[in-house]
This record gives C-alpha cells, structure tokens and sequence, in this order.
C-alpha cells in the first residue's frame, strides 16, 4: 500500500529551482534510499515533504491525504518523523528532554510507551544515557546526530526520513543506526525515507534507490542491482548543464 | 547546480605564484564607488530641489533629514558591520552636540550659563565648521576610551552595556550643572539655518561608511559579524576590528549631534536620549541593517512617509474640501507602516544589496 | 625539526574527562590522521591545538615554544590553521571574500588578498564559484571554500576536522587529491579527521587512535586496520567493505 | 538597616516581575520585547473610559477587588496575544534587531493609540486603596501593597520555574523557542506554545499596571517605559533565558538603586543612576554571560 | 497685510505636549475673540494661523518658521521652554515678538531666546520663595525639609526659589532639617521616605518641588508612609483631576495665579471660567490655562500703545509695564527681564480631597537675578 506519494514536486529558492518535478511513491514498509552528488536536492526534497520548505508546484499525500501545504506539526502528528540535515539539536535542553520533545503528540496517554522508547534508545546509543542531563550542545558531533536520530525515533513514527543518518558518525556506530532501523522496519513496520550521498550503504542494505541529480530523479530500480553500475558513475561525474 | 564541481585540470601553479597579478591600485575602490556617489547625488538632488523651492518650514525638514542620514549612517558604521546593536551611539551625538555648543555660544553667555567649563574654552569661539570638526573628534576620542572596554562583549550584552553607556552619559549631563547645564537647555548655539552645511556632513559621512566598508577592517568584521569563530580561525581580532568600527562611527555620530546643535539652536539632554536612540535605529533597520544605501534610503524613504502623513494631517485640500487626518493618527500609521515593511522585508527594505549603476561583476 | 606538537594534553569539563594526557605531533608535509569513536576527543584536540580551549594540564608547543595563553586569531597567525565539523563560512560574503577574510587578519592589504584568494581558488579548482554567495552553496561545496580560507597565506598546519562528512566516494576521492597537494605541493603538515575510514587511512602516513580522550594505537594504516582494538572500538563493518579511496583515485 | 532591605526589595520586586515578562519572551523567542511596558500601560489603562478630559472616567476601576485583578490580568494577557497573532507570528524567521525594531513600533503604535484617546495628561485613580495601609515587620515600616508584591514576586518565579521545568508545555516552549521548526517537525504546535508563553506574559504586565498603578495612584502613558528598561537590563544581567536571574538582577538593581540613595553624599545622589548604569557594565564586562548563565547560551566550538 | 493682524500659534496639538499647551491656546483664543468683538487691535481684526510642533523639538522649529511664513506679527510658543525654544528661536531671528504661553524658565525670554521673547507666566523660583514665605509667616511653620525632583528644570527652579528664601528665614528662626532628591519616573521613593522617618522630629512644611505625574506618587507615598507635614508645591501641581490617587489627602498647598475652585476673590475670573467652559466644554484643569490669556493681553495693550506691530516698538512698550493688572495678576517687564520675578499668588490648600484658596500671598521682594539665574 501506498504511504507517501509525490506528484510532480519542485521546490526554488528564488531563481533557483532546486528539486524540479519530481514525482514517486514509497509503499508502507518500504526501504527507500535517496541518492546523489552533492547539490542535488535531496535535502530540499525532503524538507518540502515535511512541510517546513514551501513546494513550488506538485503535490505530496500521506496515507492518502493531501498534505502539500500542511503545517509541519500536523504532518508529524500523522507519523512522518524527519531528521533533517547538520543536527538540530536543542542545544540549551538536556539531552533527555531532547528525546522527550516530540513525545507529546500521543496525548501524554501511553507514558508507559514513552518510557519503553526512551530505554531501547538509550538501548542503542549507550553514551546518550551517560550524558542524559548534560547540555545537548555540549555534545559531540556525532553524538549530536545520535540524539537527532533517537528523538525522531522517540515520536514513534510510522515513516521515518533521516537526512544523511551517517554524517559525523563513528563506522561502527552507523552500523547500529542502521541495525536498529532494519529491526523497526521488522518489528514495527516502520517505512524508511533514507538521504545517503554515496550509493554504498544502499548496496549494503539492500531496498530500493532513487538517484537525484539536478533536482530530478534520474535513477529508479533496486540498490543492489544497480550496484556500481555504469549508470551510477555517469549520474555522479556526468557534467551535462541543465 | 553541479557546475560548481571541480575539474582535476586544476594541477596549477602554487597560489604564491600566481600573487603577483595583483588587482589594479584602487579597483576595489572603483568598483565599490559608485554606491556613496549615487548615495550623494540623491541627497544633492534633494537639497538643490529643496532649495529652489525657497519654502523655510520645508527647508527645516530637509535639514533635519540631513542631520539624520549623518546619524543613522554614523549607526550603520558600527551596526551594520559588526552585528552587534547598539543603544548607546547617541551618547556620542550628545557628546558632539554639547562639544559644538561649549565652542560655539558667545563667551559671555558662557561664563553665565556654564561656569564649570576650563577658562580655554569659555573664552573660545570658533566658527561652526571647526566646532563640529572638534566635536566629531571629541567623541571620536569618547569612543576610543569607552570602546576599549566594552568591544569585548558581544551580542547583547555589548547592546546593554552601549545602552548602560548611554543613560551614564545622560545622567551626567542632566545634572552636571555648571558644564552642561543640567536639564535645562543650552542655549545661544548659532542656528545654521541653510542647507548645505547639513549636505555636506552627510556626505562626509557616506564617503566614511564606505570607507570603512571597503578597508580591511570592515570587512573582517563582517565576516566576524556572520561567524565569530571562524573570523577568529582566520587570524582576525574581533574586539580591535570593533573598536576601529566604534570609534569611526562615534566620531561621524559627534558630526551628527554638532549639526543636530546647529540646526536647533539648543541642546538638552534629553535630545540625545532614548527618542533618538529608537528612531534612528528604527530607520537603520527600516532601510536594511547591512547596507549604507539602506542606511541612506531609510532615512530619505521613512521620512518623507513621516512628512507626507504630516502634510495629511495638518490636511490637504482636494476638490475644494479639506481632508485631515485626526491628530495622533501619524504616529500610529508609522508605527503600522513599518511593522509591514519588517513583515514583509525582514531584512529592510534593500536587505544587504547597495545601489550601484551596474551589476556586481568581479573582473577576473 | 619544525613541527607542531600536543605535550600530555588533558582536558577536562565539568565531570568529564574529553583528553587525557595526549601527545601527538604533526610535522609539515606530512598527513597525519586521527580517528576515534564519537565523543573521543578529536574535535577538542584541535580546539586545544589552536588555541580555542585551553588545556587543564599539558601544553602546546610550536617548534618547542609553547602556544600558552594565545588567542585563536594569534595562532592562527602563527600559521596553524583549521576548518570546523561544521561548515562555518561567511554566509553573507561572497567565496572569494570568505577568503580574503584570512588575508586580511593575516595582515595583507585587501588587494594582495584579493589576488592570493582568486590564486587559491584556481589552485583548488574551484575558480568559479568565487562569486557565489556562500550562504547558498551546497553541503560539499561549503567544505572546500572552507580548506580554501584556511590555506591562505600558506600556513604550516592545517587541522582538518571531518572535511569529506556528506561526500560520496567520489567526490572524497578529489578531496583526497586536494589533501595530498596540500601537504606534498604546500608542504603544509596536515592533520586529519575522519570517520571515512577508507580515505584516511589511504592518505596518511601515521595515524593517532582516540577512544574517550587517550590514544589507544597508533601507527602507520596498515597496522591499524589490522588492529583489533581498533576495530571493536571504531570501525564495524567499515572495515572490510569500503573500498579504498585510493582505488576510487585512480578510477578516475 | 531592615529598612533599607525592604526598601530595596520593594523596588527591586516591581523590577523582578517586569523582568520576568521580558525574560520569558526572550527565552521564547529571543525577541526583546519593547512593547511589552506599553501593554502594562494598556492594561491599566483598560480601567477607564477613553476621554480626553484631565479628570479619570472611572470604567473597570470600582470593580472588587476579586474581579479587579482578574480583569487587569486578562487584558493584559488578551492583548499580549493579540500582538503575538496580528505582528510577531510574521517575524519567527527575522533577526533578533528586526523583530526587536518591530515590536518597537508596535508598543508605538499602542502608546499613540493611548494617547489619542486619553491624552498625555496622566490620570489619577484610587486602585485598590486598602493595600496602602502600612505593615510593621521587625520594627521596619512597609506598605502592604510592597509586601504583597515582594510575595507574589517570590511565589510567580517558583510557579513560573516549575512550569517551564516540569511541564510538558514548558519543554514544548524550550524547544519552540531554540529552533522553531524543529520543534515543529516533532509534532509541536509551536504557536499555541508562542502564544502561551506571550499569554503568560501579558498577564505579569498587567500585574505591574495594577501594582503601579496603586502605588502611584497614577496612570502615565510613560509608565511602562523606565520598568521596562530597568527590567530588560535585569533579564541581560541576569542571564539571558534564565528566569531566576532576572528576578535575581531585578532585585540587585532595585537593592543597588536604593542602597546609592541611602549611601551617596547629596550633591552626587542626582548621579545615582550613573552609579548604578556603572555597575551594570561592570557585571556584564566580568561575567557577559550575566549572573546565572542559562543552559544553552554557551556553545561550543 | 494691512487688512489684519496675525497671531501664530506654534504650539503642540498632538503628542506629550498637547495636554498643556492646548488649554493655554484655548485662552489665548479666548482673548483674541474678545478682540475682535471689541472691534480689534488698532482697528484690524486678529486672525489665526497654527502649526503643530507635535511636541517634537525640531518639529518645533518648523512649525515657527510655518507660522512666520503665514505672516504671524507675534507668535506663541509651547508652553515649556525646551519645547517652546526652536519656534521662539526662529521668531527672534525674523525679528518678531514671541511669548511662551506659560513657561516658567528664567530662559523664556531674553536670557534663553532674545530681546523678542517674553513668557505670560511667573517664575517658578518665585512659587518656591512664595510658599515657603507664607507657610513660614502665615502658618507658623519652623522646621523644613527639601525634596527635590531632578528631572525638570522647574522643578529646581522652584527649589531655587526656596534655596534663595530660607537663609532670611532661618534669620528669623526657621530651620532646614534636610533635603533629598528622586527622580520623577522613580517607582518608588521609600528611600527618601525612610530618610525623613529617621529624623528625630517630622518636619513642618516639606517643600517638595516636582509636578506631574511623579509629583502625585511621591504625594501618595508620604502619606501612606504617615508623614502628616504640610506639603508645599509649586503650581505644576495645581488641579483637582488627580486627587482621587490620594483620597483625603490634607494640608497640602499650591501658589496659583488664580483659582479654578469656584472660589477666586475676583469675580471676572469665575466670568472667565463660565467662558472657558462654554467655549471648550470642561472647566479649566489647573491655573497654566490663564498665562495664555495673560499674553495675548498684554501683548494687544503694548500693540494699542505703539500703535504698530513693529517689534521694537511693541517691546518698548512692553518693557515700560510695571505693576501691569491683568485678569490674573500684575506683570511688570524690564529690559533684563521679559518675565516676572514676583507675583500676587492665591495659596490653596487642599483639605480633605478638597481644594480652596485659603490665602493670598506676594513675596515681600521679587526674588534677585542671582537666584533666578542660579
Ligand atoms: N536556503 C537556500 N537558499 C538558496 N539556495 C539553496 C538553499 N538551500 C539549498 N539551496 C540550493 O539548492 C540546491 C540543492 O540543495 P540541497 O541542499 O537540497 O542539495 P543536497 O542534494 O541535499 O546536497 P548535499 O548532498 O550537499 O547535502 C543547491 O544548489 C543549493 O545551493
Ligand atoms: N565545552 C564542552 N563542555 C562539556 N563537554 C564537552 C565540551 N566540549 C566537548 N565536550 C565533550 O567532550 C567529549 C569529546 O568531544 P569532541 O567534540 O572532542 O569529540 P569528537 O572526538 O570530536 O567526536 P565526534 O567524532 O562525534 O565529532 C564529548 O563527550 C563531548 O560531549
Ligand atoms: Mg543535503
Ligand atoms: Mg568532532
């Protein structure tokens, strides 16, 4: 079944258009990777989706409602969950209320819930724990992007997006973020929405992969099958104007 | 957008050799100047157009308009390019009006009204152009001392502290009788009642703005303004490059109250106190923080709006009938009218761009 | 010799140990990496290395002279410089003044910085965004404006912090070139970090491993990719699955 | 000496609360709020009826005192909100100097708008007349309204505290107010969060009309203004985001205004205000962070 | 022209000012109207033009230059002298006669404008002088005490007054037991309180020089502290509009050139109050509505006696008045002073919430340039 679905985006900034109508579909449960040189519009594409940058033209549904020009908040109160790109932490909140802020959605009912998230986070980056009443800004780099990652995951979303989940992040620690999402995918039916720049992790992992460049899609087909492919290469060094 | 990627071909000559091609002498200059030239041609126009219409109430106007740009330009110096807001600049205006009125009021009169002052002074004269020259060095001199200290802060602290300076100064001369003659006002300042005097200090201080703009200085605070850390990575050593930008725009804004005196005739301290303080700053950001011709265009743009709904409500007749508007109403229409150009121009009216007659080109 | 060097460095934040006693030197013309976990200490070091932090204990020493109480701008006239995890560029200027901006605090007038700055940008091939806004460029782009201002006026250091974060292989591969010209061309002593295990260990002679504040090995890549406290501390599957960067190099 | 303390903590809490209003917004949206000593005119104002005469037309102002205060406090609270709806909403993405400019204007506006309807002339009224009567502490003499205050100063800052600490809309409001539309993102609804906060607010201005207003027996279209200039320096010194040390500055300044009366020779107290603007800078140059430095206002490199 | 004579009022319609300045033009308007009902000034009727200063200072200045270029042949000026300087500035210099329609600065007139400036007013050192005199005389009041109000210059121009008055009256057993400033916008004056608590005795007579709106705080705050001494003020602050803050409050004075209680001993003044009434709809709100009228009068008589508008002629004219009656109290103008350093004032007191006049009182010498210019 069908989850999110774009008609025709694009996205400008000014002059520049930055995701040129793009259109595609993510089923329920699906993997989705996002991929392409940088510049491409990936970030873009994904912040049009959640509602925070204005869509130029198209159309986006979630679950089969319409929510192109919907508020942000009430996008992420339907289950869409999005780390955007370069860590958006809280700097001035601890570390725990980082976590806590997007809890609030589930109407402070099911605080047992909360609490069984909030450990299984804490579950899967150990340090997060350590440091949860330390100052969120005074983390690390990549500490910052594990609390990014554990809050979206706090929300409980049916459909997380992360904008480049690897940025900052030790290897191995991508390797649990990647893990731990697989496992969601498993047990909970969480559909991913992934933004990596390299195609490498796609082949690792497996789904399906979109290939941007120049704010359109260029590449559609399974991550593994279009592995290191000639058509790869060429979307990432082509130099063709547009 | 991928064209910006990079070609391997690049197997160049290391940067040191290439030094040599040195841009001509003065094409930054060049290329910047048009800006405080069209900036002053728009001002001249208004003068002479001022002038041929022979009108003393509106020749009054345009002085003050005048005395403003000065102002809110001497404010862009330091706002504009630091980022960090100042609330105390019109102490230096207070500084520089009260300086030009210590050199200007007739001797006899003096030794009445400020007995406190040194006896070079009491028995000084000057002619108002050297009293406003002194003036703006005077508060220059002000800016240098007191910006010692504070250019260390940044962000809002800096704004309170500049403000802390502010309501000092205005304590002390509300009430240092015998040299400022306390709250009540100065008087016997020789009134300047042409324009051109007034033209010229503005002018004097857009071609010091960009000056300033285009020295080393300027531009390392701009880039300090955007990202302290990095600035401070890159060698440049904010709490100096702020106190160049302090002590300049604290002279230009000694000019401003010298020429605020002249136009007047009388000083108090509460001229150069918060009214100002708000107004001036409210033109600033009105006409865009980061940009001298948003300094100018503000000020030329906000007043006329100010005199326009002046002439409405002191009423305009159309068709034999006389519309007015109610008394008050002016006031509260600026106030509306501005929160609209904010809502829609956060970033004033002309945002960071300058008025040039070309587009920005680098000749490479 | 000339180098630049961390003697017993150890830093310590509010009940928190980020270094402990770390020695590492970097000498010009040569690459040095030094990796770690997340919240290892590795952003800290260069942040003690360049006068942003000052150490608890231990010092910093320029040919055996210590660096103690300068400011960063001082160091960075002495010729140590460096890029941030995060871009940190003049978002309102435009690239070449973003440049011009180290020239300038570097005490050159504006017209030999203009000069060095577009002479840069060649140099680093990317001459035609000098115009460009900086605010507006793309992730990767910000990166190599961001190496291009600390380069100017040829430091003897560059500490580079998590330059290739959001590239893809090949566009790490450039960057990787870049490295080697910086450092082989400029003979500027480079120090690198990188969670992209591949391309630090591809590029560097010596490599430092930080794990919460200490060296726990170093050596030349070979050893540590071999090295087994390495990669329970660090690198997971990195190690065995990301192809070489060098290869990806002479790909192209 | 009690004397003294009391009398500087009547004046510092007139201080404190002021600068709790300020602080709260800045801490919401790092928007100095210059309107916010026009909303306190305003909400007292409301207690009569527009007319330009000298003499006060008493509206609201006989009221009891148990629908007195409410009243006040929910004017102010109204219009507070009212400003957040109709100007700052269009401002959540503008520079702190822009959106400080803006509400500047807007507290002009409202001013100008006072002014056509009451005039400049300051109006007279007897607020709650029963809390003149002075109480006797240790021998100290002291209104009761200046105790009330002192209390309600004290009790306000520890609600407020616990609020913002404990509460879910009080995490809300943190996170909407460091970056907005990623709190959006996690399903807040940052503006009904925005307009609490500025609620909260509006309702403190109101309280310093009612308070001032009893104490001055006076309405000035002016008054909000030097309370709230001495309360946004209060908030800075105080530490920006941190409501304690607002209240804590809001006091030291009330303390250090006093205490230079008591302690200046006669021909320097005219120059008090000097003295105390001194020691502002002077706290700012040793700790710019202000006295208690609010989690977050460090960062890192 | 020759057809009429031009009176300018550059005077604040709008903004702060308004309040004050708008009841002195109302009678001076009142005046002017009975003018022209009695046929004019040397046979030409007066005719009005305004320019709003909108209680700006530089705006000031152009609504002078306004109303000079519309002819004015005299112009008032803003009721205060900072505000009223620019337009009476611009006046001197075109060689035309100006009057501040109360202004109560020694600087309204020749020492802060010119030879062509005068004030309809009284100074406010003579106020000071005059009620310490009289409680001193006439209430028997020993022991005083000075709270000073920094913020304007008539505020201390008052406390001048009493500066100047109390040596004399310490030679004849009158004592000063201490003195204090605040500043009007002071939210609270409980320091100054406790310093006066903490004399050994409460004073007689506090003169407290201030006027609105911080005046009626510090008013309310000595009373709710029991401080029960007699408050002597200066006329800023006359007017029954803001007691209501202090309910019953007593024993608190003010000099006021005529009363606007009802109860003033001349009856052309209560003719004057049913005029101003009838003419704006509300009684006169203090006694700063009558030097407006004082101008435009004596102003008119110097015109009739020069029998020109011409300013040198008019001031001659004016400067040869002394003991001048007018509706509101003899004026006299010298050559060194356009302004009067002395006055016949009515003293009300303030009884219950109620105010009347309870005496009547000229200070026993006009107070010296010295104390004036101090
Ligand atoms: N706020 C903005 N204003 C102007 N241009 C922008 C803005 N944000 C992005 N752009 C431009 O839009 C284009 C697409 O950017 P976007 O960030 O979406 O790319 P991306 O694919 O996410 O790149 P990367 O992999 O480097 O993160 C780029 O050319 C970028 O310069
Ligand atoms: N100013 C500070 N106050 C408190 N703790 C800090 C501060 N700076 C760093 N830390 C802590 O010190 C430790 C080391 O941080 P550092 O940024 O050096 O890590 P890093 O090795 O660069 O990690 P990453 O790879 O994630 O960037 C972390 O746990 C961090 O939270
Ligand atoms: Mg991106
Ligand atoms: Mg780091």
């Amino acid at each position: 079944m069908t989850l999110l679905s774009l008609t025709d985006v694009s996205v400008r900034y000014g002059r520049l258009t930055a995701v040129r109508g793009v259109s595609f579909s993510v089923a329920e449960n699906e993997i989705l990777f996002v991929t392409g040189p940088n510049g491409a519009g990936k970030s873009s594409l994904m912040r049009a989706i959640a509602g925070v940058t204005h869509c130029a033209a198209g159309k986006i549904t979630l679950d089969g409602r319409d929510i192109t020009a919907e508020k942000p908040e009430n996008i992420a109160r339907m289950g869409f969950s999005m780390v955007p790109e370069g860590r958006e932490v809280f700097g001035s909140l601890t570390v725990e209320e980082n976590l806590m802020v997007g809890t609030g959605m589930h109407g402070g009912a099911k605080r047992g819930r909360i609490a069984d998230e909030l450990a299984s986070v804490y579950d899967t980056f150990p340090i997060l724990k350590e440091r949860r009443n330390g100052q969120a800004g005074l983390l690390s780099g990549g500490q910052q992007q594990m609390l990014v990652i554990g809050r979206a995951l706090m929300t409980q979303p049916r459909l997380i997006a992360i904008d480049e989940p690897s940025l900052g992040l030790a290897p191995n620690i991508t390797d649990q973020v990647y893990e731990r999402l697989i496992a969601l995918r498993a047990e909970r039916g969480l559909t991913l929405l992934i933004v990596e720049q390299s195609s490498t992790r796609a082949v690792m992992v497996g789904g399906r992969m979109l290939l941007m460049r120049g704010g359109q899609i260029v590449l559609d087909g399974d991550a593994r099958a279009l592995g290191n492919s000639e058509a790869i290469q060429a979307a990432y060094f082509g130099y063709e104007d547009h | 957008m991928t064209a910006a990627s990079p070609t391997m071909s690049a197997q160049a000559v290391p940067p040191s050799a290439v030094a040599e091609h040195k841009p001509a002498r003065f094409a930054l200059a060049r290329k910047t100047i048009m800006t405080p030239i069209l900036l002053s041609l728009l001002l001249v126009a208004i003068a002479v157009l001022t002038y041929l219409t022979g009108s003393r109430p509106f020749n009054q106007t345009v002085i003050d308009v005048f005395v403003r740009v000065t102002l809110v330009v001497g404010l862009y110096i330091f706002i504009g390019n630091s980022g960090v807001l100042s609330f105390g600049h019109i102490a230096f205006t207070c500084l520089g009006g009260y300086a030009a009125a210590w050199l200007t009021i007739n001797p006899i009169m003096k030794a009445s009204a400020l007995p406190g002052l040194p006896q070079f002074i009491l028995d000084l004269r000057l002619p108002y152009w050297q009293s406003a020259v002194i003036a703006a060095i005077f508060a220059g001199v002000a800016a240098l001392i007191l910006g010692k200290v504070l250019m260390r802060l940044s962000g809002i602290a800096a704004s309170i502290a500049t403000f802390a300076v502010l309501a000092m100064i205005n304590t002390i001369y509300a009430n240092w009788d015998s040299v400022t003659g306390g709250t009540s006002s100065v008087v016997g300042i020789p009134i300047i009642r042409t324009i051109w005097p007034y033209l010229i200090g503005a002018i004097i201080a857009i071609f010091l703005a960009w000056a300033h703009a285009i020295s080393r200085s300027g531009l390392a605070l701009r880039a300090a303004r955007d990202e302290p850390t990095a600035a401070a990575a890159s060698g440049v050593d904010i709490p100096r490059e702020r106190l160049v930008a302090f002590v300049v725009s604290g002279a230009v804004m000694g000019l401003g109250g010298a020429l605020t005196a002249h136009s007047v005739g009388v000083v108090t301290p509460d001229t150069f106190y918060l009214g100002l303080t708000f107004i001036t700053l409210s033109m600033l950001v009105v006409g865009g923080m980061g940009s001298l011709s948003g300094a100018v265009i503000g000020v030329v743009l906000l007043s006329a709006l100010i005199q326009i709904l002046r002439w409405m409500e002191a009423g305009i007749s159309i068709a034999e009938t006389t519309i007015a508007l109610p008394k008050g109403v002016q006031e509260i229409a600026l106030g509306v009218i501005m929160i609209v150009i904010l809502a829609l121009r956060p970033s004033g009216l002309l945002g960071n761009r300058e008025v040039t007659l070309f587009q920005r080109k680098r000749n490479r | 010799m000339s180098h630049l060097s961390a003697e017993t460095v150890s830093v310590a934040f509010a009940g928190l140990t980020a270094l402990s006693a770390v020695d590492l030197q970097i000498q010009p013309g040569r690459i040095s990496g030094l990796i770690g976990p997340n919240g290892a200490g590795k952003t800290t070091l260069v942040n003690v290395l360049t006068g942003f932090q000052s150490p608890t204990e231990g010092a910093v020493k320029l040919d055996g002279a210590s660096l103690a109480g300068l400011k960063p701008h001082q160091v960075r006239r002495k010729g140590i410089a460096r890029t941030f995890q995060g871009g940190r560029l003049f978002r309102d200027l435009a690239v070449v003044d973003n440049l011009e901006v180290t020239g300038v605090g570097l005490g050159m007038s504006r017209r030999a910085a203009v000069a060095e700055a577009e002479a840069m940008l060649e140099w680093m091939g990317i001459g035609v965004l000098g115009d460009r806004i900086a605010g507006t460029l793309p992730y990767t782009d910000e990166r190599r404006v961001a190496i291009g201002r600390a380069l100017m006026g040829r430091p003897s250091y560059i500490l580079l912090d998590e330059p290739a974060a959001g590239m893809s292989g090949p566009e790490a591969a450039e960057l990787s070139a870049l490295i080697r010209r910086i450092a082989h061309d400029l003979g500027c002593g480079v120090l690198l970090i990188e969670h992209n295990v591949g391309l630090v260990l591809g590029l560097c002679e010596h490599v430092v491993v930080l794990d919460s504040g200490a060296i726990i090995e170093e050596g030349a890549p070979a050893a540590i990719r071999n090295s087994e406290k390495v990669r329970h501390a660090y690198m997971g599957t990195a190690a065995d699955t990301e192809p070489p960067v060098e290869a990806l190099e002479v790909a192209q | 000496m009690l004397q003294i303390l009391f009398d500087a903590l009547s004046l510092g809490s007139l201080y404190a609360l002021g600068a709790l209003g300020i602080a709260l917004i800045f801490g919401v949206m790092r928007l100095v709020n210059f309107a916010h000593g026009d909303v306190i005119a305003f909400s007292v104002f409301a207690l009569l009826w527009p007319s330009t005469d000298a003499l006060a037309i008493v509206f609201a102002g006989q009221l009891p005192w148990y629908l007195l205060i409410p009243f006040v406090l929910i004017v102010g609270a109204l219009l507070s909100v009212l400003c957040e709806i109709v100007v700052y909403r269009r401002f959540r993405h503008a520079s702190p100097a822009t959106m400080m400019i803006a509400s500047f204007a807007l507290g002009f506006v409202i001013r100008y708008f006072l002014l056509m309807l009451f005039t400049s002339r300051p109006k007279s009224i007897s607020l709650l007349p029963a809390l003149g009567q002075p109480v006797e502490i240790f021998g100290a003499r002291l209104p009761l309204l200046q105790l009330i205050t002192i209390v309600a100063t004290i009790c306000i800052l520890l609600a407020l505290t616990l609020f913002l600490r404990r509460t879910r809309f009080g995490l809300e409001m943190r996170a909407a107010a460091e970056n907005f539309s990623m709190a959006r993102m996690l399903g807040v609804r940052a503006n009904n969060v925005i307009m609490g906060a500025f609620a909260i607010s509006g309702a403190l201005a109101g309280a310093i009309a009612l308070i001032f207003g009893s104490q001055t027996g006076t309405l000035d279209i002016q008054m909000g203004a030097s309370v709230m200039l001495m309360a946004f320096i209060a908030t800075v010194i105080g530490g920006l985001g941190s409501l304690p040390g607002a209240v804590l500055a809001g006091f030291l300044l009330g303390a250090a205004s006093v205490v230079m009366q008591v302690f200046l020779p006669i021909d320097a107290r005219p120059f008090r205000d000097a003295f105390v603007y001194g020691a502002v800078i002077l706290v700012l140059l040793f700790s710019p962070q202000g006295l208690i430095s609010a989690r977050g206002t460090k960062e890192r490199v | 022209d020759d057809e009429t004579i031009t009176v300018g009022f550059a005077t604040a319609q709008s903004g702060a000012m308004q309040a004050y300045d708008k009841p002195a033009d109302e009678a001076a308007m009142i005046r002017i109207e009975e003018i022209n009902a009695a046929g004019g000034l040397l046979g030409k009727q007066i005719q009005v033009v305004t320019a709003d200063t909108k209680s700006d200072r530089a705006e000031g200045a152009k609504a002078g230059l306004s109303v000079l270029d519309q002819g004015a042949d005299l112009v008032i000026v803003s009721c205060d002298y900072d505000f009223g300087a620019p337009a009476a500035l611009a006046a001197q210099d075109a060689g035309i006669v100006s009057f501040f329609s109360c202004a109560e600065s020694v600087k309204a007139g020749i020492q802060g404008v010119g030879p062509l400036s005068f004030s309809g007013s009284v100074l406010a050192p003579v106020q000071g002088a005059a009620m310490a005199e009289w409680a001193f005389k006439e209430k028997d009041a020993k022991t005083f005490y000075k709270l000073l109000d920094t913020w304007t210059v008539y505020n201390k121009g008052i406390c001048d007054g009493f500066d100047w008055m109390m040596p004399k009256l310490e030679e004849q057993g009158a004592k000063l037991v201490g003195e204090d400033t605040f500043k009007n916008e002071d939210a609270s004056i409980a320091a100054q309180i406790t310093r006066i608590k903490a004399l050994p005795e409460e004073p007689d007579a506090i003169m407290l020089c201030t006027m609105m709106p911080g005046g009626v705080s510090a008013v309310k705050q000595l009373r709710a502290a029991g401080i029960n001494s007699m408050i002597l003020n200066g006329s800023g602050m006359d007017g029954s509009y803001w007691l209501s803050a202090v309910p019953d409050l007593s024993n608190f004075y003010i000099p006021v050139q005529a009363s606007i209680y009802g109860d003033d001993p001349n009856p052309d003044v209560k003719k004057f109050n049913e005029a101003y009434k009838a003419k704006t709809g509300a009684d006169p709100s203090s006694q700063y509505v009558y030097p407006g009228y004082v101008a435009v009068d004596v102003w008119s008589k110097a015109v009739e006696r020069a029998g020109t508008t011409e300013a040198e002629a008019v001031v001659a004219e004016l400067e040869k008045m002394k003991d001048e009656p007018t509706l509101f109290g003899p004026r006299t103008f010298t050559s060194e002073l356009h302004h009067q350093a002395n006055a016949r004032y009515l003293v009300v007191n303030v009884d219950k919430g109620k105010p009347g006049v309870v005496g009547e009182w000229t200070l026993s010498e006009p107070v010296p340039m010295e104390a004036i210019l101090k």
